[in-house]
């Protein structure tokens, strides 16, 4: 099946970010294909490039990143979410004058209308919410 | 029982408080972003969700504008189901006449019937 | 005497519970965010006995349209009055 | 039928009612994270008529030294048992 | 009724669970960095926080370390006082013999003098 | 007297942030001195440089800068939970490899124990929780 997850929380405050990456290792270890992860809510600050987890410490950027290069998955981050909370790609610090980005791919900032879209184009949507 | 005109595409269920955290926010959000993309959108108000609809709200600690703005803008993205947990108003001693906007009250056997009744439950 | 501020609902949250098994004879209790639900007449009997220790913020209130709808017994207070709180505790609180 | 998730123990919050109110004759709930508290005996008489339908995650009883304390009407499953409810389900809603 | 030996400069009442916030891990390095600093700390474990001390947890999802072996460093920082609320034991079926550590429990009543004995408490 | 606040809830999401700058505020009216404000938890997030909350809601970076600059309240925030969280200064960016940085003056990343050594300096510590 294609599935999509909804991360709603944050990472190290909340468990929601390891329980969508353990999640979604397992469905894609049952043979389903992971097309996408949308980030919403504190669940933006998953896609913070300069997070600096203690080395004994699970790096959960890696780890999704790691969804992105092995099995194609998409990181999608909410705009509007992001701004409000300080995650800006390039483009978007360029456009609010900002120096320097806090977001990188392979996560891309994106519009809330492709969450509603992979809800109802992919056959499952789970959520992992604070 | 389940009345077929409360089938849509994608309900939004809505727990927050206004001002408190931004839940209640970024759950309209995602409703009006549907709606603008066409979906049959439909709102379920449940547990402290239904102080949302509350009249008379104000603007937040500093100027907040909060989310009473975007609820009058409903009708505009043809958001026009709202349904409304009874026992959420009961508990807290409020009436269909303390809120903004016309609703429907649901009783408990009626959720899981509006639950099942939507292909996409988004749950804020 | 401490001031223990609470900022969760007694329908969602049992966090109140925490808060009133810690306070003292004289401990006051201000309800503030999403707690100044709370101080609704028919949810104010979570809070027992605190006449003349419970207190809401004025200011939450008003921002949810729950100003003119507070139980009789609940002091209001605005952001000045809490920190005029403040100032009377010895130390303050804070249940999440 | 749809599987409901919870992640918030009965003990702390009431929204454990908002999903039981929520759940249809065949749905199923799976307790998760910090939900996995509800599993234990003395906290299992929330869940009401469950049986064979209320089941708890694996991993989050043992990461908190609960998967030997768990009721035996709760049904264990680990991640791979979390995909399969999600493809048995036609839908998934998350309580928090 | 309140034992003196109680009192402390520091308290810190950890409320939450392990691992699913980190509520009780950054409530314990406060405790920790405030021993560290010479201060005499209190742990007061209330509600879900009592499960913190429940023997045999292990790593989390992802392979998270958790907070048992932070606990166990306690001792090393001389942080000896272990307070646990009775009711939240009970609550859960636990007892003292299901805990990690040798703990005191406290009767409500001694909830209140707890926090009045120390000059700064800090609730996680 | 001297207060100190305490924030551990993060700007938008919760409530947290607000209640504790109108709190100061009305602190510093009454004719208080605003020494600290310490972030801790997803308090911490409120340094985000970055942020860029739409024109018509209120910007928590630049209302606590004012304190800052108009009162000399100190921004602490907690290094640990910052780093955790993808808040770094030029400094701690460099040490961790990291081009680029999260988190600017007045702001600065400092240790737990000048929370506690607030709390029990200050005659007052107040709270905001998430």
């Amino acid at each position: 099946m294609r599935y999509a997850l909804l991360v709603q929380g944050g990472p190290y405050s909340r468990q929601a970010a390891h329980s969508a990456l353990r999640f979604g290792e397992a469905a894609i270890a049952r043979g389903h294909r992971l097309e996408t992860v949308f980030f919403y809510h504190d669940g933006v600050y998953n896609a913070a490039r300069l997070a600096a987890p203690p080395q004994d410490e699970p790096h959960l950027v890696d780890r999704f990143r790691a969804l992105h290069d092995n099995h194609g998955t998409q990181l999608k981050v909410c705009i509007a979410a992001g701004l409000r909370r300080g995650l800006l790609d390039e483009r978007e610090a360029a456009r609010h004058g900002k120096q320097g980005h806090s977001l990188e791919a392979p996560f891309e900032l994106t519009g809330l209308g492709q969450l509603i879209d992979a809800g109802l184009s992919h056959d499952r949507l789970i959520t992992f919410s604070p | 029982m389940h009345d077929e005109s409360l089938n849509g595409e994608v309900l939004v269920i809505l727990r927050h408080a206004p001002h408190g955290t931004s839940w209640l926010r970024e759950g309209l959000d995602a409703a009006l972003v549907a709606a603008a993309f066409g979906r049959r959108v439909t709102l379920l108000f449940v547990g402290e969700g239904v102080t949302a609809l509350v009249a008379g709200q104000a603007v937040g600690a500093l100027g907040q504008k909060g989310t009473q703005p975007t609820l009058e803008m409903l009708a505009m993205y043809d958001i026009d189901t709202l349904l409304v947990d009874q026992q959420a108003l009961d508990e807290r001693g409020l009436g269909v006449a303390d809120l903004l906007l016309p609703v429907t009250t649901l009783a408990p056997p009626e959720l899981a019937a509006t639950l099942a009744a939507h292909p996409l439950v988004m749950n804020f | 005497m401490i001031l223990h501020t609470l900022n969760r609902s007694p329908t969602e949250s049992r966090v109140y519970r925490q808060a009133l098994a810690a306070m003292g004879p004289d401990d006051r209790l201000l309800l503030i965010e999403d707690g100044v639900q709370g101080a609704l007449p028919s949810l104010i009997r979570h809070f027992g006995e605190l006449d003349g220790r419970l207190f809401a913020l004025r200011e939450d209130l008003e921002a949810r349209g729950l100003a003119g709808r507070c139980a009789a017994e609940v002091l209001v207070v605005d952001a000045d009055g809490f920190v005029t709180l403040t100032e009377e505790a010895d130390k303050t609180v804070s249940w999440f």
